[in-house]
């Protein structure tokens, strides 16, 4: 995520990893993701949810990083976990076995029902940009019980149809996700540099939630490839705390490698 | 949170009448306490789950605690039969016992399936043998991709309730084990609720130290209970050795259900716990079945900061 | 195996082991059992074998036991060994993925063909002698590429007919037993008290080899339940030589439990 | 008897033109100096399998040595995009490079199946993706118990060679790894021959002090070789720390296939073997990237003789 000043005291990344943070109130352990989840993670564990298990995709469990980590592998993450486990144990006995809580995806494209494409921009077989495809995304789409996405917003990545569906969202017809009998109720909310939303129950479509602080309906409008469906009780997104900003910038981002 | 407790309430609260339990272990950290307990109080119509239903299952099925096994061998280990589980088998004496049978490799795969949230799980095994005849949960079926490669399905155990011994665990149940590994991840995985007995809590940071010793994590478990010598007469390595005389002095007292009744009332009803079990049997007889040392050395996983 | 002497110099268990052990020349790794198997494999790293790996059910290669173990668990197996491996691993990774060269199997039943019974006596539903049943048997026959029997031989155990089959041996019908594809070819050798087996290749049935020392051929047919087949070069079984039987005596089983 | 060689009698002997090669690990433990060698020795045609084709990869086929790719994600982790690969991919440029993918979790099944000789591996992924749509391999299935339960089957992946670094191994090949496994296991169960770079070969007796640690046995192994910082710029948990500075570097160094072949004739074919690489940046370098120390501690197996 790339770095940019703002005039309200805080960087977009703050405020969008502060709203992030505070949808893991009482979650109980969570696949991180590098960047900004890794960093929304670890505000939540000092914030709403200090009982949350932070669990990598490389394998580790109750990791204890000393150093912001680089990588979802990075190895200031094993030292120190309590568990190191195989990929085959990590995807088979806790995620597809429906133990995990949270996950973060994000990609280059998302649709109205919050499905992603990882894979590529344009035909699979010619492709105008070849992206890095589903790691472990697919399945964690279907397993996890709650999908966060992080995305920037822009007419190109939110789009009304995707050049290709990597991880499967919500169907559009409610009966149908429930029938389908899956651990994860798919993606829960959206958090992105103009707002945040969530997901009708009645028809499992994005609607806009809030704005963030200086960010209008039309803005929102302008960067997205349909017509978004407005919360009736659309409000604004709160600004990061005095205490979210210093954690992020006294102790998880000192830096300012994600968050300036 | 700590989830550290009493073998007592452990049972008292996670073991239900009807429940299908499984004591795992291979030869190795068989957790005799957990059995013992479960009969002193007097839980009826289990199914008794195991790979090798060995000397606790036989106690539990003499002591009337059981209506079924899942299982693939049983025996007493290195000297011979299960007394009191072949009279309920073989003249329902007192009661019938129903079996359920696999080969090892089937159990095995039946907790895979259960611990990965597989309908099914498939294996090279069972071809020209009656078994599959004898359990219709066992069924054949051909490769989808048209190579005509036959293989058995089995399907997913998922015990009420798995109780599995361990060296070493912290108090919210991420634990270590060394030595003979058995199905104990696998059937912790696969189960609803999991027991942990361990010879020793541990502090967090003792397991933190060497994270890819943890076979099981904090996550899936329920209780932890500290029972020293709590797979006696079976083993924990490095801890005490398996104490053969008993395994063949229970075949003697296995033989009649009067001898088998007169042994519970000494060695389980008579007692309020297993740490008064310990006391009976006296330090010195402990000492005897304590191994030299055989330190494993350390490894460095390095401080990254 | 019951002790009994012998007025030979050796006892019956003494020589079914040095037989056995012979039959391991070359083999790079078995699959131990408890008892005679334990010290058969023994002594044929110590003679015919130097470079046996011991591979126990358990899940311990490259065992060193400083003791006789007194099962296929016993700890002393897991101290000093190259590894220790879980249950679906050794079976899975090892056993079906055709890495075990030999094993040896017994039963409380076997036919001409070497099907092996080690589950019930009678029917299965009201049996007369519930039996241990399967343990590792029935995949151990299928994937082992060579199965070794040891067994007393007796007209109940030796058998024109099983009660059950538990472990597939020969069906037969040779190109039916190469049909199937196993990477095992099945019991190649059968060792008794009284003589030692072979499988003919044109029937798959078991054949008679060579009879122990002072043992007629009527013997061998007063304990079987079918008329044996008998090798047109029948001969006599060695003796164990003066360095096997000091090496069963004083290196393998000083205390004489299996072996006097 | 000793499998110990060196790299290039290693990869001379045991990796053929068209072979299918599997250089794995997640993000830890990842053979450069394997590659770097594959490069050297200009093997052509190859069929790169991994779970997370990386710079190591984007290396391999900026050299030309591969014509296809088995994977699940694709990138420079945490910097961006594999620019060679994407050349290829998009433009052809300079000529194709055939793509068949899966996601993670179906990569490591492959793995899986051709580690325990199943004809097909069953995994509850790719619902409602359209991952099944380009690869034909991915089938669904229906639970043979008629429960209706839908997964989807993938197929056995058995490499001609799987490279996998480790920490340490004996001369006979029996390897421990501690940090990230990966799929490192699974890999070298799954090929037909297996080449183990270690950072330390050492004796046979460090590697029977603790068993459990050992995750590849000998028995599955054709060749061990030594290669201290073999996996630069990635890392080997408790060695050394991974050298981000290069991940960066290589963004640049791949975005043009001129200043790509200048790294190749600087860093690869201008070097005899990973001892010159590894001379070549200096102590002082290495000694940056060396860890503090945080030892695992000991546990004790019990000497029972």
């Amino acid at each position: 995520m790339s770095a940019e000043g703002s005039d309200l005291g805080y960087s977009k990344s703050e405020l969008m990893i502060a709203a992030s943070a505070r949808l893991l109130g009482g979650v109980s352990n969570c696949f991180v993701g590098v960047g900004l989840p890794n960093i929304v993670c670890n505000l939540a564990q000092r914030t709403v949810a200090p009982e949350l298990q932070l669990v990598y995709e490389s394998g580790v469990f109750g990791a204890r990083p000393e150093r912001l980590p680089l990588s979802i592998g990075d190895p200031t993450l094993a030292t120190g976990s309590t568990a190191v486990t195989s990929m085959f144990e990590l995807f088979a006995f806790y995620l597809q076995a429906g133990l995990i809580d949270v996950a973060f995806l994000g990609g280059a494209q998302i649709d109205r029902f919050g499905n992603l494409n990882t894979t590529v921009i344009g035909d699979y077989e010619h492709p105008k940009v070849r992206l890095p495809g589903s790691g472990g995304a697919c399945e964690i789409a279907i397993h996890a019980r709650q999908i966060l996405v992080i995305m920037r917003q822009a007419r190109r990545s939110f789009v009304d149809r995707l050049d290709f569906r990597t991880s499967p969202g919500h169907s559009g017809d409610p009966a149908h996700d429930v029938a389908r009998g899956w651990h994860g109720s798919g993606p829960t909310s959206v958090v992105t540099d103009l707002a945040t939303y969530g997901f009708e129950g009645s028809t499992g479509e994005m609607t806009l939630r809030t704005l963030h602080p200086g960010v209008s309906i039309d803005d929102v409008r302008a960067s997205m490839g349909w017509e978004p469906s407005i919360a009736g009780d659309l409000g604004e997104t709160p600004a990061p705390s005095g205490t979210e900003l210093r954690l992020i910038r006294e102790e998880l981002d000192p830096g300012g490698v994600y968050t300036t | 949170m700590s989830k550290v407790t009493t073998m007592r309430d452990a049972v008292g609260e996670l073991v239900r009448d009807g429940d299908t339990v499984a004591i795992e272990g291979f030869t190795h950290l068989i957790c005799f306490a957990a059995g013992h307990e479960i009969i002193r109080q007097r839980r009826r119509d289990l199914t008794l789950a195991r790979m090798t239903p060995d000397v606790v299952y036989d106690q539990m099925i003499g002591a009337g605690v059981a209506s079924k096994m899942i299982f693939s061998w049983m025996g007493n280990p290195g000297v011979g039969n299960l007394h009191a589980a072949r009279r309920r088998i073989e003249r329902a004496d007192p009661e019938p016992l129903e079996l359920e049978e696999y080969s090892h490799f089937g159990m095995v795969c039946r907790y895979m399936a259960g611990a990965a949230n597989l309908p099914f799980f498939p294996i090279r095994s069972y071809y020209e043998s009656d078994i599959p005849r004898v359990n219709p949960k066992i069924v054949p079926m051909t490769s989808p991709y048209g190579d005509g490669e036959q293989v058995y399905v089995v399907p997913p155990l998922e015990p009420d309730v798995a109780i599995v011994h361990a060296q070493r665990a912290d108090a919210d149940g991420d634990t270590q084990i060394w030595g003979l590994m058995g199905c104990q991840k696998e059937v912790a995985f696969a189960a609803h609720k999991v027991i942990v007995v361990v010879e020793e809590v541990v502090e967090e940071s003792v397991i933190r130290r060497d994270p890819n010793r943890t076979v099981i994590p904090g996550a899936v478990v329920d209780a932890v209970v500290e029972e020293p010598f709590g797979c006696h007469p079976s083993f924990a390595q490095g801890y005490y050795d398996r104490d053969n005389r008993f395994y063949l002095e229970w075949d003697r007292i296995a033989k009649e259900q009067e001898t088998l009744d007169a042994w519970l009332d000494e060695w389980v009803y008579g007692l309020a716990n297993h740490g008064e079990y310990v006391e009976k049997f006296g330090d010195a007889y402990w000492d005897a079945l304590r191994p030299g040392p055989a330190p494993s050395g350390e490894v460095d996983y390095g401080r990254y900061s």
